[in-house]
């Protein structure tokens, strides 16, 4: 297990997170991890693999499937006093233990008056592209971010993947990380100024002409589309919401001030998503700004299928992000 | 049931008498209430089962943990949550034991580690789970004890729960009240096998059964349940048992006859116990009388506290929403 | 049991479900009712009381505590020529199922490429207003509209409670009718003509000034702040969705398009929630109709509390509403 | 395991040997055309466990209905899936079994009343029950039999499933396909009680293990156990197995060891087949090479019939979302 913590290494997001949960466990001794094979296989992704060997079998925990169970079970510790971070390998199968995530996770601090609080991390891998079908490929976080009582977080990048679940942790409220299944893989250098922040969305390119909002595995499709478009000579802003629940509604409304056009990509499905409550809040907040409707792209509304030309189509894609800006922009008529 | 020498004297007999006394008394007066519409939501009342809660709480120490269910109230009192801030917490007060946020059926109470008042069923299961491993991994000696109806059995969380317990040797005493129904629907209607506490054998759980209407047989068993859980390992008590009333406050019961409900109040727990402790010569009827007065006065007192309670501010609707301190 | 056909006789929300049943269990031999406390309690809300002694314990089933299984027996039991209807006590019940509902139900069809269809009818009780506090109270059909491959209905009125059950057992698809509860008890006539429809949005009451969109159990207290409104010269039209997923764009547009303003009541939760997705569609086809931003009136973002005064005060109401389309047709100065 | 006589005649042991060898050898293809890149996604082989489908399903009859696991490609093809359309499925064709939506995970077939192909551990189980129940209701002789690991055992809704099947007397078949593993865990990790079989005693449901390497146990067991449920009650069969392959193709097998694989690949199911019925004189080594060679043949042309395919048309994405047609 290489160690990393130089800045200006090479690392994968994969790794990212995994520094991120042993720096958890190695400070704070409430910390551990749970969740289905992140001991001894190493976790389903790869991402806690040598942690067991690191920190030992109660604090690296293998599980039997028993979502509710375990994810219950992270709450009830959470009350005990403990910092569990638990794992679910991918967001269709926190299905089922969203009765505890709903009804007691989120709900605990307010039927108590505030007497106790679930300071709890659930991550889990999230989004589709890897051909994996409709069982294992949706794209929920935008969905969680519909719950009261809960923090929902979407890394999108190998720093955010490196600090966020520290400031997760940090909170005394059930925070849900969502991973893209396929950002493990990806590398680049941290950033020599952490910023262990749950709380802000932040402006990843800057540009006049329009606004992507956008976050996650759509991240970087959006600022390889910004690069196209910039060839062309359309200047794409593109904010990173990072945090879904609460979203921050200031820097959202600033850059549709600056640039009157916005469009939304979301790899959640379009109605009832995440894309729509950001709409929504830019009627309300930012509705004299606009120069033109605020516009989605969202994947399909369809389980995700199996075949790659088919899951390719259903997801938005640099191109569809290209030609949806440019309509946007009316750079095509 | 055996008598065991000792176990009972005048001091604990009085208290056990007591504690069954205001279970009942208390929830005799919130179905008063709620009939006056002092009292709103869903209301489920214990009447009938109190020997189970006294029994089994009044094993634990300070530091161990209980989680509950809808039918709560006799666990919270029995625990020492104060009758005052129960009966505040039905009224919606901000004096309640939930600030009025939670009601009937979401009792909490930090000081003595009641962990609610779960409505759904066999939600609380996990729960416990995870405050015993909390308990285990800090190295504290604390029981978590966990109520749960035997409906609550059917449902996949408590096999998952089982399952973790016995694998993870948590100290977690299950306790089903086994009151023979799920809201209309009987035992012989949901679940295969209609006792519960073998189903613990699958886990290599140890277990009992009891008659949980009688007080002397669930403290004894429960005595040992809770050493043994002490020890470091799981145990499920099964307490056969049942309730007077309807399940709610909208019940029909269409389900069941007046004569097996009268058959069961023929054994009534408080009556069973009281006659027990006078044929042995422990209790007199003057001891039932005085303890009787003494419940009167708590509970009219918890009455007097929640008449005088304050209406959360309004503005104060969404707090509580996300953690406002570190906890301790 | 009193029968209940006659279309002028006052019936109750209930007794418009209860029948609705009834002549499902009477018309197909593939119908039956299963879920907790179906029969011999009556069901929870006493929607199918006498149905047991009409129909025998297996076409009228209780089953035991287990949301998962029984829904997945529903989808199961569909698969095998069934026509389940399966009662789920409350909509936070349905948590436990979601994995059957969005795994199974929902993807089968479109996994099997087209092999297999779920006709699949799952009724469920929703919504606060009874002082049921944080677990009982939440109103997730907004939330569940976000589902591809479900249908997701939301009777407002007598009429829809009658007839909507048929229209949904007509469909192959999963369709989730949710019944809010603080409307069984609510009395009305049935009306002539009868119908069985799925696919339409209804306007309620006609008005120029302004529109509101909403369904379910604020639609009651819409109509009720139209009626004050009118006394203060504002004619509010009143869409009724019915059907929330798919939403019947049209019927909105065209309110949107006579009014130029619209307020949505939601009683689920703002973020993320229906209200936001209508919100997003009016931007999106209906912009430059609009002389004002799309307001939206909606749950407070609280796991609902159990004190009388919280939970009215968490949720629209009838003054509320008034006073929402006041300040959205510029009313108040 | 006694060797019933003439249960094995030449000609079915050349069927049960080349319903293992489908199986193999398809699957061997497959793992090569994942490296290759033809096939994508997940991509769970079932090679060392192939008695278990063998055995079982060749007892059922055209009527009787199967749900699956994401492991399913032998169940799939003992059914009488067709290779070519299974194949075609996992290279995302239209022709696949399931028009290039499920992939390996996820086939389906109607005419064979082949339900999937599920991917959520345990999910299938309330299915099947749901399918019993058609059955039953419509006074059909169907059997259902549902195939999971013993990973699954853990999952709550395996606890409901056995319940509900018990309590409503359900023809369901439950065959627990105990490969010792769920992905990296050992059975000692997930389940309290290390055998699956007993947990069926809780539910009053009859139960049987049985040798899952040996096709001649399986046959024989399976055979009581299906004429059990088609009398009308549940049975659980707990078939000990494993996997001598990764779990999936993103597997690094750090949780077991090297010579344990090669211990149980010394039970092969198929040389433990194929040397029984050469030593009982029923086949010969001749059979054995005719069966590959067909078997061979059989899995070119399912390549070849893949390859061909054509790939859905984008515009026909969003089919399928909602029926299209009134089903049978
Ligand atoms: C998951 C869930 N399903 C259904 C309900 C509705 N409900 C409340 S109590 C109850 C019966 C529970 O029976 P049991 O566990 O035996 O407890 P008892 O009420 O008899 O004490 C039901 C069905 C619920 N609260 N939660
Ligand atoms: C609900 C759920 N949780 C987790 C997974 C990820 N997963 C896929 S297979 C598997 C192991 C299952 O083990 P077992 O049931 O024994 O079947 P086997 O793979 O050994 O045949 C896991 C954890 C899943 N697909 N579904
Ligand atoms: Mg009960
Ligand atoms: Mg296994």
């Amino acid at each position: 297990m290489s160690q990393v913590t130089s800045a200006k290494e090479t690392i994968t997001y994969r790794e990212a997170v995994r520094e991120a949960i042993r720096e958890a466990l190695r400070t704070d001794p409430r910390a551990f991890i749970m969740g289905e094979d992140v001991g001894h296989y190493g976790g389903c992704f790869a991402v806690t693999r040598g942690l067991l060997e690191e920190f030992g079998s109660e604090r690296v925990r293998d599980t039997p499937l028993c979502e509710s169970a375990f994810v219950g079970a992270g709450i009830g510790a959470a009350l005990g006093g403990m910092r569990p971070i638990v794992e679910i390998m991918t967001v269709n199968f926190s299905l089922l233990a969203l009765d505890q995530i709903m009804n007691s996770a989120a709900t605990l601090c307010h039927m108590s008056g505030g007497q106790f609080s679930v300071p709890l991390v659930i991550r889990m891998a999230t989004g589709g592209g890897k051909q994996l079908a409709a069982q294992h490929s949706h794209s929920l976080e935008g969905w969680y971010a519909h719950i009261p009582g809960i923090v929902v977080a979407a890394p999108g990048t190998i720093d955010d993947a490196r600090w966020m679940l520290a400031a997760a942790l940090e909170r005394l409220d059930p925070v849900l990380i969502f991973e893209n299944q396929t950002l493990y893989n990806q590398k680049g250098c941290l950033s020599d100024s952490p910023q262990r922040d749950l709380a802000h969305a932040a402006v990843r390119r800057t540009g006049r002409n329009a606004t992507a909002v956008t976050y996650g595995a759509s991240l970087g499709k959006t600022l390889e589309a910004a690069e196209l478009l910039q060839a062309a000579g359309i200047e794409l802003e593109v904010v990173d919401l990072r945090v879904l629940r609460p979203l921050d509604d200031a820097t959202i409304m600033q850059s549709v001030a600056k640039t009157h056009r916005v469009l939304i990509v979301d790899e959640g499905w379009r109605s009832g998503g995440l894309s729509a409550e950001i709409s929504a809040r830019i009627m309300e907040q930012a509705f004299y700004e606009l120069d033109a409707p605020v516009a989605r792209l969202c994947a399909a509304e369809v389980p995700l299928p199996y075949a790659k030309h088919l899951e390719e189509a259903a997801l938005p894609q640099v191109d569809s992000i290209v030609a949806a800006v440019r309509k946007l922009v009316g750079a095509d008529g | 049931m055996s008598f065991p020498p000792g176990v009972w004297t005048r001091e604990r007999a009085r208290r056990g008498l007591w504690q069954l006394l205001r279970i009942r008394r208390f929830e005799e007066k919130c179905v008063e209430l709620y009939q006056a519409a002092k009292i709103r939501g869903f209301l489920h009342v214990y009447i009938g089962e109190e020997a189970v809660a006294t029994g089994v709480i009044e094993q634990l120490q300070s530091a161990d943990a209980i989680v509950a269910t809808y039918r709560e109230h006799g666990h919270a009192l029995v625990r020492g949550v104060s009758a005052g801030a129960i009966m505040a917490e039905m009224y919606g007060k901000q004096e309640g034991c939930a600030r009025g946020r939670g009601g009937s059926m979401h009792l909490f109470d930090r000081a003595t580690r009641f962990y609610g008042g779960n409505a759904i069923v066999g939600g609380g299961l996990p729960l416990a789970i995870g405050l015993a491993l909390a308990d285990k991994m800090q190295q504290r000696p604390g029981v978590t004890a966990c109520f749960f109806g035997e409906g609550a059995a059917a449902e996949g969380e408590f096999h998952e729960s089982l399952n973790l317990a016995a694998l993870w040797k948590l100290p977690v005493l299950f306790v089903c009240e086994n009151n023979l129904y799920a809201m209309g629907t009987a035992i012989r209607d949901e679940l295969a096998s209609q006792s519960v506490a073998p189903k613990a054998a699958a886990f290599g759980i140890a277990h009992a059964a009891v008659d949980g209407m009688d007080l002397v047989a669930v403290d004894e068993v429960a005595r040992r349940a809770v050493e043994h859980v002490r020890r470091g390992e799981p145990f499920l008590l099964e307490c056969r048992t049942y309730r007077f009333r309807a399940h709610s406050m909208f019940d029909a019961e269409l389900y069941r006859t007046k004569s097996e409900v009268e058959s069961w109040k023929a054994r009534d727990p408080i009556e069973l116990f009281t006659a027990r402790m006078q044929n042995e010569g422990i209790l007199t009827p003057v001891d039932r009388e005085e303890v009787e007065q003494k419940v009167a006065a708590e509970v009219e007192s918890a009455v007097g506290f929640a008449e005088r309670g304050t209406w959360e501010a309004l503005e104060d609707l969404p707090r509580f929403v996300y953690a406002e301190a570190e906890s301790p």
